[in-house]
C-alpha cells in the first residue's frame, strides 16, 4: 500500500471505558482529514495513542511502512509523526520565540549542545520569525508565555508542531479558543505547509471543517460510525443524532 | 518463630509510632500542598507543654495531651495567619525556606528558655508497664500508640474523603482562586486543615515522646524520617501512609534485628528499592 | 497603552548583546567582591576559601534545581565524592594542588552520573526521598570504609604540594583562597555558557514540562543526565577545593545537613539565575559567621529570622530584588 | 436567587504592574443578555475575571443588585451571586466530577447535583472518574455544571462553547437563554462565533485593548457590515 | 596586657549542652582562681561548631589565631575537629588544650596538644574486669557505630578477655537508631549475661535505656555496663527511675565527694544557670583552663608554644574529680576512673553514685604504653 500512514485496529479501554475500539484509518500523503464526533468519543486519545503518549491494548500503527508501534513518542516525533495539545503544554517561562527557536534546535539535532549560544543561529532566527509572523505572533515573541493571552497560546502550540516539519501532523482541536476573524490565519498557515503532508484535524468548528477537510471520519464511543466525504456527512442520520443536531439543518438552508 | 513474632510486634508499634507522628505532615504536604519541615517543631512545642503540666503542674496524662494539643494550636494561630498564609501556593523550596526559618526560631526560642536538656512526660501507671503478651514482654504505652494512630487513622480517612469539608480542602488545594470563585472561603479552610496538622504533630509528638524524647533539636534530628515516611508513603494518602510506615517499621526493625552494622544500608536501600517501584510513593494523589 | 508598550518590538541582536554585557558586568563584579574580600577581611581567608567551596556545591545544586527543575538534598553526596576522591589521593603521594582538583572534577562526576541514573527513576518528593537515600548511603559507606577514608574521625594527614612548586598552603590561606577564587570565576563562566546554549534551554523546557518536550522529539532522561553529570563535576571540584584548603575530610561533607544547608543558601539567593546561588551563599554563610561569633549559643534564632525575613521580602530570593531593581530602572528609562 | 442587574463603572485593571483594562463601564438589566466580542488578548477574560475578583483592579467600582461588590474577595462576590465559567474550565482535576459539583453547589443540598446529571447526562455516566481524565468537552461542561449549581443571580461565561460538539452547544445557549429570560440569571457571554454571540445577546459590547470601542444592540451590529469588518474581522459573518 | 583564649565548642545544635558545661567549666575556673595570671589580663573568645565538622573547625581556629590573634586554642568536642586545627598549631605557634574530644590518636598528630579529658578506652577499660568479677561469662557489646563506639568496644572486649571472660557477640549501630527493641531482642537471643554498651550521651541514652527495662531485659538479670557517658548527670533527670541501679564508669561524677569539687560544684552551677545541666565536659574544661594558666604562667605571656606546653608536662594537681597528672610523654591526663552506680541522692535526686575507685588510670590506647 502506498498509505503515508496507516493505522490498524487500534484498541484501548480505562478500566471497564472502551474509549477505542478496533478503529482502523489510513491517509495517503497530502491528505487532509477530519475527525470529529461527540464530546468522549475516543478522538484526543486516538491522538495519544497514534503519538504514543499511551500504550494500545492491541493494534498497529504504521508510518511509510514502517511499523512504529513499539516505538516511544520522542522517536515518532523525530520520524514525522506530530500533535497539537487540546488543551495547551506550553512553558509558561519561555518566550514563542523561545518556544519556536528551541523547537527548530531540536529538529537540527543541535539542541542538546552544550557549546554552541542559543541564538547564536541566525538561520533558525529567521525560521523562527517567519513561523511566529505567518501565525500572527510576532507582536508577542518576547513575551513569556505565561502573559500572553490563551487563543495567541492556541496558535503558538500550531506554530511548534509546524517548526518540526512534520509528515503526518494530528491538530487536536486547533481552532477552539480563537476567534472565527482569526481562523483563516491557521488555515493559511496549514496552507503553506509542503503539499506531501498528511494533516489529521479535530475539531468541532464544523465551518472549518468543512472548508479544510477533503474527507470526514466521525468517531462515537470508540468507533467509526462514518468515513466519507465532508458533503455527506451531514446527510448521515448517525451523526446528525450523534453529532450535528440542527446545525445540519443550518448548514442546508445557508 | 517466636524472635519473629516478637520482631512483627515491634515493627508494628515502631510504624505505628511513625505513623502518628507523620501523618500530620502528610496531610499539609498532600493537600495543603506545604512543605511543612517545621512539622517537628510543633511536635516538639506539644512535648514541652505536656511535659509542663504532666512533670511541674502534676496534672494528668490525658489532661497533658490536651492541654499540648489545645496550647500548640493556640500558638500556631499567630504564625498561620502572619507566616504560612503567604507560602500557600508559592513554591516548594519557598515554602523549605520558610519552614526552615520556623525550625531554626523555634530551637533557639527552645534552647533559650527551656535549656538544652531532655524533658520528659511522666507516664500514667497504667501505661508504664511493661504488659506480658505471651512469649514476650512490651511496653503497654506501645499498644496504646498502636491504638492512638487505628483511631487517626480512621478518623481522618472519614473527614478527608467522605465530609464536604474534604472535598472543599481536596479543591482548594488543587485551585484556589478557583475554589475561591465558587464561593469557598479558602483561608478559613486553610486554616481550619493547618489547625487539624498542628493538633496530630502535637499528638504525635506527645504519645510519641517515649520514643523521640523532646528536647530542642527534635524538629531537626528527625526530619529526615519524618519527610522519608510521608514520601514514601504518597504525601495526603491516609492508607499509603499506614503502609509506608508498617512497612518501613518493619524493614528498619528487621534490618537492625539481622544485621544492626548495616541497619542504615538497609533502611536506604529499600527506601531506594520502593520509590523505584512507586515513583508516586504508595498511593500518591494523582497530580 | 501598557500592553503595545510592552510587546518588544526589538529585533534580535541588539537584546541579546545587552544580555550578553549585563553577564560580563556581573562577572566583573564577583571578581572584584572576591578580591575585596581578599583586602578588606585578610584574616578570614579560611572562612572565605570556605564559602567558595560551599558556592560551587551551591552552584551545582542552582543547575539541577534551579535549570532542570530536579529537587535534590543530596548534594552533598558529590560534594563528599570530590572531598573524599581528592583526599584518598593526597595521602596516596598524589600532592599536586590542581591535579587533585580534576580528581574531585572527576569523582564528583562520575558520582553524579550514578545520582542522576537512580534519582531520574522518580518524580517530585519521591525524587527529593531518593536524593536523601543516596547521600545517606554515601555517608554510610564512607563510615564504613574507614581503612580508607578515617571514618567519623576523619580523614587527616593531607600533605598537598605548594601550588605549581611555590605557594604554600599556609596558615594564613592566602593561597589556598586566591585558587579558590579563580576556581570559582573559571567555573562561573563555563557555567553561564552552558545555560545559554541550546542545552540549556532545553534544560529549562524539560523544567517546565516534560512531557511537552518530548512531544517536540527531544529525549529527556540524556539531557537530564548530562546535566547531573556536569553537575557532579562541580560539586566535586567543591569538595576537592575544600579538601585541599582545610587538609582534613570529615563525614560531614557527605552530609544530609550540608546538602540541606546548601539548598537553602540556593533558595535565599533565588533559583535559576547562578548569581543566585553565590549571593545565597555568601549572605548565608556570611549572616552566620558574624551572628554566631557575637552569640555562639543563641545565633540559630537570627538564622531563622533571617530565612523568615527574606521569604516575606524576597520570595523569589535575594537576587529576584536585583531584577525587580533593574527593572523597574529598565521600565523608566 | 433571582437575576440582579449589574453596573460596571470606571473600571480599570491588570495582572501585576500590566494594565488591561481601561476605564470600561456598562450596565445590564436583571435578566438581560449581554455578549462581549473582540479579538484575541483584547481583555474579555480580564474583564471577566475582574469582575470574579480574581485580578488586580486598579479603580473604578462593580454594582451587583444595587450593592458595591468592588472591594470583597472572590469568594464573597460567590455568594453574593457572581458566579463564572473560565476559559480555562478550571475543574479541579484530582476530585472526582461529583465532588467538582458538590464544591459548586455552595451551601444548597447535595441532591441539587442532580441538576447537573439532567443537564449534561455525560457527567452522570462519568461521575467517579477523576478530573484530569475528562476529555476537553467533558471538563468544559463540568465547569459550566459546576458553576450553576450554584445558582448564581450573574453568570459570567467565558468561551463555555468552547470544544463542545455542536449538538451540545445548541442545547446549552438554548438553556442559557431559557435561564436568563425566566429571571433567574443575567449573563455575560464571552464568544468567539459571532453567530452564536448575537444569536444569544439583545446587547453586544466590543472590547480593543482594553477598552470598550463599541456598545449597542445585536440587531444594531448585524445591520453594520462595516462596523463588523473593522472591529471584529472579515468573513465572520456567512 | 590582655592575653586571647580561643575556645571552639558546640554552643548551639543537638550538642549544645556540652558546649554549655564547656562554658561553665572556663568560667568557674576564673571565678575561682581570678581572671589575670602575672598580670595578665585573660580574655576568653567562643567561638560555634554545632556539630563535627573538620572544616569549619579548620577555618575557626584559623581565625582565631590570625585574626583574633589567640595565644592558645582550647575546646573541641569531636575528634575529627581536633585533627583539623592540630596541623596549624607548629605554624600559628599555639598550643591546643583539648576539653573533650575522646580519641586516642589526637595526641600523635602533634607535639603542642594537651588534652585534659580522658579517653573512651581509660573510661572504659576498668569495666571489662568489674564485669567479670561480678560473675559475667558471656558478655555482648552494643556501641554506636562510629570512632569512639568502636573504641569502647575493643577496649571493653580486650579488658573482659583479659580476665577471662567471653565475648560472644559485638554488635555496632547505626548512630541515628531511635528505636532500640530490635536489639534487646538480639541481646536476650544472644544467652550473654552481660550487657556493654556505649552511646554518645544525648536522646538516645534515654531511648536505649528505656528498651532495656521495657523488654524485660532487666528483669531477666542481664547485667549492665557502660562507660558514663551514658549516664551523664544532665540526663539524670529525664532518665529517671529507668537508670536507677545502672553501673557506668567514668572519670568524674559531679556528686564526687572532696573539697575541691563542692567548690567547682558551686561555681560552675551559677555559671550554666541550672543545676540539672552540670556534667562532664565542665570538669575537662575547668582543668583545661587550669592547664592554660600553667602555660602562661611559665611564659609569661609571651607566645611560646613550645615552652608552654612543656611547662605542663608531667604537671600533677587536685582536679575537682580527684588527683590528676599530665603525663610527660603523652601529654594525655592521667587520673583515677570510678564505677558509679545510679541512685538516688540525699535530696531526692538521681546521681551517680561513686562505689568503686581505680587509680592512676593512664591512657591504654595510646601506643606509648
Ligand atoms: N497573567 C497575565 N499577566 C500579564 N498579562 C496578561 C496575563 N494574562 C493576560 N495578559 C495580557 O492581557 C491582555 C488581555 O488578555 P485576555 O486573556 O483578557 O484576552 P482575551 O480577550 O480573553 O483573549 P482570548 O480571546 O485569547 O481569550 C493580553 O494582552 C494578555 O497578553
Ligand atoms: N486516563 C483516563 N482514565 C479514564 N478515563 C479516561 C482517561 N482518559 C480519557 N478518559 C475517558 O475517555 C473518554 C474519551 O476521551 P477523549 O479525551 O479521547 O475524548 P474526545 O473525543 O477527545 O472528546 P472532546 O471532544 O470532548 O475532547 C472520555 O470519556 C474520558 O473521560
Ligand atoms: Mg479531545
Ligand atoms: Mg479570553
Amino acid at each position: 500500500m502506498s498509505d503515508l500512514f496507516r493505522v490498524e485496529n487500534l484498541s484501548k479501554s480505562f478500566g471497564g471505558l472502551a474509549v477505542s475500539r478496533e478503529i482502523s484509518l489510513s491517509m495517503g500523503a497530502g491528505e487532509r482529514l477530519a475527525l470529529i464526533g461527540p464530546n468522549g468519543a475516543g478522538k484526543t486519545t486516538f491522538v495519544n495513542l497514534v503519538t504514543g503518549q499511551i500504550k494500545p491494548s492491541a493494534g498497529r500503527v504504521v508510518l511509510n511502512g514502517e511499523d512504529v508501534t513499539g516505538l516511544g513518542a520522542v522517536r515518532r516525533v523525530r520520524k514525522g509523526l506530530v500533535r497539537t495539545f487540546q488543551v495547551t503544554r506550553l512553558f509558561s517561562e519561555l518566550t514563542p520565540e523561545e518556544h519556536v527557536t528551541l523547537t527548530l534546535l531540536q529538529r537540527e539535532g543541535k539542541a542538546s549542545r552544550i557549546f554552541s549560544r542559543f541564538r547564536g543561529n541566525s538561520a533558525v532566527a529567521d525560521e523562527a520569525h517567519d513561523i511566529l509572523g505567518a501565525l500572527g505572533l510576532h507582536e508577542v515573541a518576547r513575551r513569556k508565555v505565561g502573559q500572553i493571552a490563551y487563543g495567541q497560546q492556541r496558535l503558538l502550540e500550531i506554530a511548534i508542531a509546524l517548526a518540526l516539519k512534520p509528515k503526518v501532523l494530528l491538530l487536536d482541536e486547533p481552532a477552539a479558543g480563537v476567534p472565527s476573524a482569526d481562523t483563516p490565519r491557521i488555515e493559511q498557515a496549514l496552507e503553506r505547509l509542503p503539499p506531501s503532508l498528511a494533516v489529521l484535524m479535530i475539531e468541532h468548528d464544523m465551518d472549518l471543517v468543512f472548508r479544510f477537510a477533503k474527507r470526514v471520519v466521525v468517531l462515537a464511543a470508540g468507533e467509526i460510525i462514518f468515513e466519507g466525504l465532508p458533503s455527506e456527512v451531514a446527510a448521515d442520520p448517525k451523526v446528525r443524532e450523534a453529532y450535528l443536531g440542527n446545525y445540519a439543518n443550518a448548514r442546508s438552508v445557508a | 518463630m517466636q524472635t519473629i513474632l516478637s520482631i512483627a510486634i515491634d515493627a508494628l508499634a515502631f510504624g505505628m509510632v511513625l505513623f502518628i507522628i507523620c501523618i500530620g505532615l502528610s496531610l499539609t504536604m498532600g493537600l495543603m500542598r506545604v512543605v511543612n519541615l517545621a512539622h517537628g517543631a510543633f511536635a516538639m512545642i506539644a512535648g514541652y507543654i505536656a511535659s509542663y503540666a504532666a512533670r511541674d503542674l502534676g496534672l494528668g496524662y490525658a489532661v497533658a495531651i490536651f492541654l499540648a494539643i489545645i496550647g500548640t494550636i493556640i500558638i500556631s494561630i499567630p504564625l498561620e495567619r502572619f507566616l504560612y498564609r503567604r507560602i500557600y501556593g508559592s513554591p516548594e523550596l519557598t515554602q523549605v525556606l520558610m519552614t526552615i526559618g520556623i525550625t531554626f526560631c523555634v530551637i533557639g526560642i527552645t534552647n533559650y528558655f527551656f535549656g538544652p536538656t531532655l524533658k520528659t512526660i511522666p507516664l500514667p501507671q497504667a501505661l508504664s508497664q511493661p504488659v506480658d503478651v505471651g512469649f514476650r514482654t512490651i511496653a503497654a504505652h506501645r499498644l496504646f500508640v498502636i491504638a492512638c494512630g487505628a483511631v487517626v487513622a480512621g478518623g481522618l480517612w472519614y473527614l478527608i474523603e467522605r465530609t464536604s469539608f474534604g472535598i472543599k480542602l481536596r479543591a482548594t488545594v488543587d485551585n484556589a482562586a478557583m475554589s475561591d470563585a465558587l464561593g469557598v472561603r479558602t483561608q478559613v479552610v486553610y486554616a481550619i486543615s493547618f489547625a487539624i496538622a498542628i493538633g496530630l504533630a502535637a499528638l504525635g509528638g506527645v504519645v510519641g515522646a517515649e520514643f523521640l524524647p523532646i528536647e530542642p533539636y527534635y524538629a531537626l534530628r528527625y526530619m529526615v524520617t519524618f519527610l522519608v515516611v510521608v514520601s514514601v508513603g504518597g504525601a495526603g494518602s491516609i492508607p499509603g501512609a499506614v503502609i509506608a510506615c508498617l512497612l518501613l517499621g518493619f524493614i528498619d526493625t528487621t534490618g537492625r534485628y539481622l544485621m544492626p552494622e548495616f541497619g542504615n544500608f538497609f533502611f536506604y536501600a529499600a527506601v531506594i528499592l520502593i520509590v523505584c517501584l512507586f515513583p508516586r510513593g504508595f498511593l500518591g494523589r494523582a497530580q | 497603552m501598557q500592553m503595545t508598550a510592552q510587546a518588544g518590538t526589538v529585533s534580535a541582536a541588539p537584546r541579546a548583546k545587552r544580555l550578553w554585557w549585563r553577564d560580563v558586568v556581573g562577572i566583573a563584579l564577583i571578581a572584584a567582591c572576591g578580591a575585596a574580600g581578599y583586602w578588606l577581611f585578610p584574616d578570614n581567608l579560611a572562612l572565605l576559601t570556605r564559602i567558595v567551596a560551599v558556592a560551587l556545591l551551591v552552584l551545582s545544586i542552582d543547575l539541577i534545581v534551579g535549570y532542570c527543575g530536579v529537587a535534590t538534598l543530596g548534594q552533598a553526596a558529590l560534594f563528599g565524592a570530590g572531598a573524599y576522591a581528592a583526599g584518598i589521593a593526597c595521602v596516596n603521594g598524589v600532592t599536586e594542588p590542581m591535579t587533585l582538583i580534576a580528581i574531585g572534577a572527576v569523582a564528583g562526576a562520575v558520582a553524579g552520573l550514578v545520582m542522576g541514573a537512580i534519582m531520574l527513576r522518580a518524580h517530585g518528593l519521591a525524587q527529593l526521598v531518593l536524593s536523601i537515600a543516596i547521600v545517606q548511603l554515601f555517608h554510610e559507606a564512607a563510615n564504613k570504609a574507614s581503612a580508607y577514608t578515617g571514618g567519623s574521625d576523619g580523614l587527616a594527614g593531607l600533605m598537598v604540594s605548594p601550588l605549581f612548586g611555590i605557594f604554600e598552603f599556609d596558615l594564613w590561606g592566602k593561597t589556598a583562597y586566591l585558587m579558590g577564587l579563580a576556581l570559582l570565576l573559571l567555573v562561573f563562566i563555563a557555567l553561564k555558557f552552558v545555560v545559554a546554549s541550546p542545552f540549556g534551554m532545553l534544560c529549562r523546557g524539560i523544567k517546565q514540562d516534560p512531557l511537552r518536550i518530548r512531544a517536540m522529539g527531544a529525549f529527556v532522561f540524556p539531557v537530564l543526565l548530562k546535566m547531573f553529570v556536569i553537575s557532579g563535576a562541580v560539586a566535586g571540584m567543591g569538595g576537592a577545593l575544600a579538601a585541599i584548603s582545610t587538609q582534613v575530610v570529615g563525614l560531614d561533607s557527605v552530609s544530609f545537613e550540608l546538602s540541606a544547608n546548601a539548598l537553602v543558601m540556593l533558595v535565599l539567593g533565588g533559583l535559576g539565575t547562578l548569581y543566585g546561588a553565590l549571593i545565597g551563599t555568601v549572605i548565608f554563610m556570611g549572616f552566620e559567621h558574624m551572628v554566631s561569633a557575637i552569640n555562639p549559643f543563641h545565633w540559630m534564632t537570627m538564622v531563622g529570622a533571617l530565612l523568615i525575613a527574606v521569604v516575606i521580602a524576597a520570595p523569589g530570593g535575594l537576587s529576584s530584588l536585583f531584577e525587580r531593581f533593574s527593572a523597574s530602572r529598565g521600565g523608566k528609562a | 436567587m433571582p437575576a440582579a442587574s449589574l453596573e460596571v463603572k470606571h473600571l480599570s485593571a491588570g495582572y501585576g504592574p500590566t494594565m488591561v483594562l481601561e476605564d470600561v463601564s456598562f450596565a445590564v438589566p436583571a435578566g438581560a443578555r449581554l455578549s462581549i466580542l473582540g479579538r484575541n488578548g483584547m481583555g474579555k477574560t480580564t474583564l471577566l475575571s475582574t469582575l470574579m475578583g480574581m485580578n488586580r483592579r486598579y479603580g473604578g467600582e462593580i454594582m451587583v443588585g444595587g450593592k458595591d461588590l468592588s472591594s470583597l474577595r472572590s469568594s464573597e462576590r460567590a455568594r453574593q451571586g457572581v458566579g463564572l465559567v473560565p476559559q480555562t474550565r478550571d475543574i479541579f482535576r484530582s476530585l472526582t466530577v461529583e465532588e467538582n459539583l458538590v464544591v459548586g453547589i455552595k451551601d444548597r443540598p447535595r441532591s441539587a447535583i442532580q441538576e447537573a446529571y439532567d443537564m449534561f447526562p455525560r457527567l452522570f455516566e462519568r461521575r467517579n472518574n477523576l478530573g484530569w481524565q475528562l476529555s476537553g468537552g467533558e471538563q468544559q461542561m463540568l465547569s459550566t455544571a459546576r458553576t450553576i449549581l450554584g445558582k448564581p443571580s450573574v453568570l459570567l461565561l467565558d468561551e463555555p462553547l468552547e470544544g463542545l460538539a455542536p449538538v451540545i452547544c445548541e442545547e446549552l445557549m438554548a438553556a442559557f437563554t431559557r435561564l436568563a429570560s425566566r429571571g433567574e440569571m443575567t449573563i455575560l457571554l464571552v464568544e468567539q462565533r459571532l453567530e452564536s454571540a448575537l444569536d444569544f445577546a439583545e446587547s453586544v459590547l466590543i472590547l480593543e485593548r482594553g477598552r470598550i470601542v463599541w456598545q449597542g444592540t445585536s440587531e444594531a451590529l448585524r445591520a453594520d457590515h462595516g462596523l463588523i469588518e473593522h472591529y471584529i474581522g472579515v468573513g465572520s459573518l456567512h | 596586657e590582655t592575653i586571647k583564649v580561643g575556645i571552639i565548642g558546640p554552643f548551639s545544635g543537638p550538642f549544645a549542652l556540652q558546649g554549655k558545661n564547656f562554658q561553665a567549666g572556663v568560667e568557674a575556673y576564673m571565678a575561682l582562681n581570678g581572671k589575670s595570671v602575672k598580670g595578665h589580663d585573660i580574655e576568653v573568645i567562643y567561638r560555634d561548631l554545632p556539630a563535627a565538622n573538620p572544616a569549619q573547625s579548620r577555618a575557626l581556629a584559623q581565625e582565631l589565631v590570625v585574626k583574633e590573634k589567640v595565644q592558645y586554642l582550647g575546646g573541641v568536642y569531636f575528634t575529627p575537629d581536633a585533627m583539623a586545627i592540630t596541623p596549624l598549631l607548629a605554624q600559628a605557634n599555639t598550643p591546643l588544650v583539648i576539653f573533650n574530644a575522646a580519641t586516642s590518636a589526637i595526641m600523635n598528630t602533634s607535639p603542642l596538644v594537651v588534652r585534659t579529658s580522658f579517653t573512651t578506652a581509660q573510661t572504659t577499660h576498668p569495666l571489662g574486669k568489674i564485669a567479670f568479677d561480678e560473675g559475667v561469662k558471656k558478655a555482648i557489646t552494643v556501641v554506636s557505630d562510629y570512632g569512639p563506639g568502636v573504641d569502647a568496644e575493643n577496649a571493653f572486649k580486650k579488658a573482659f578477655e583479659a580476665a577471662g571472660g567471653q565475648v560472644t557477640e559485638s554488635i555496632r549501630m547505626p548512630m541515628n537508631t531511635t528505636d532500640f527493641s530490635p536489639i534487646m531482642q538480639r541481646v536476650r537471643d544472644s544467652g550473654a549475661t552481660g550487657l556493654f554498651t556505649f552511646l554518645p550521651s544525648g536522646p538516645p541514652t534515654l531511648g536505649f535505656v528505656k528498651a532495656f527495662n521495657e523488654t524485660g531485659l532487666k528483669q531477666a538479670g542481664i547485667k549492665f555496663y557502660a562507660p558514663g557517658d551514658l549516664t551523664q548527670e544532665s540526663d539524670l533527670p529525664a532518665l529517671g527511675a529507668a537508670a536507677e541501679g545502672l553501673k557506668t564508669s567514668f572519670h568524674y561524677a559531679v556528686s564526687h565527694d572532696s573539697p575541691e569539687n563542692k567548690k567547682f560544684v558551686e561555681a560552675a552551677t551559677k555559671a550554666i544557670g541550672g543545676a540539672d545541666q552540670l556534667s562532664f565536659p565542665s570538669v575537662g574544661a575547668y582543668d583545661g583552663m587550669h592547664v592554660i594558666y600553667k602555660m602562661i604562667e611559665a611564659t609569661d605571656g609571651k607566645q611560646d608554644a613550645k615552652k608552654a606546653v612543656d611547662a605542663v608536662k608531667g604537671l600533677s594537681w587536685t582536679s575537682p574529680r580527684g588527683p590528676v597528672r599530665i603525663e610527660a610523654d603523652t601529654r594525655h591526663i592521667t587520673q583515677n576512673i570510678y564505677l558509679r552506680e545510679v541512685a538516688k541522692g540525699a535530696d531526692g535526686k538521681y546521681i551517680n553514685k561513686e562505689i568503686q575507685t581505680f587509680a592512676d588510670q593512664k591512657d591504654p590506647g595510646m601506643p606509648t604504653q
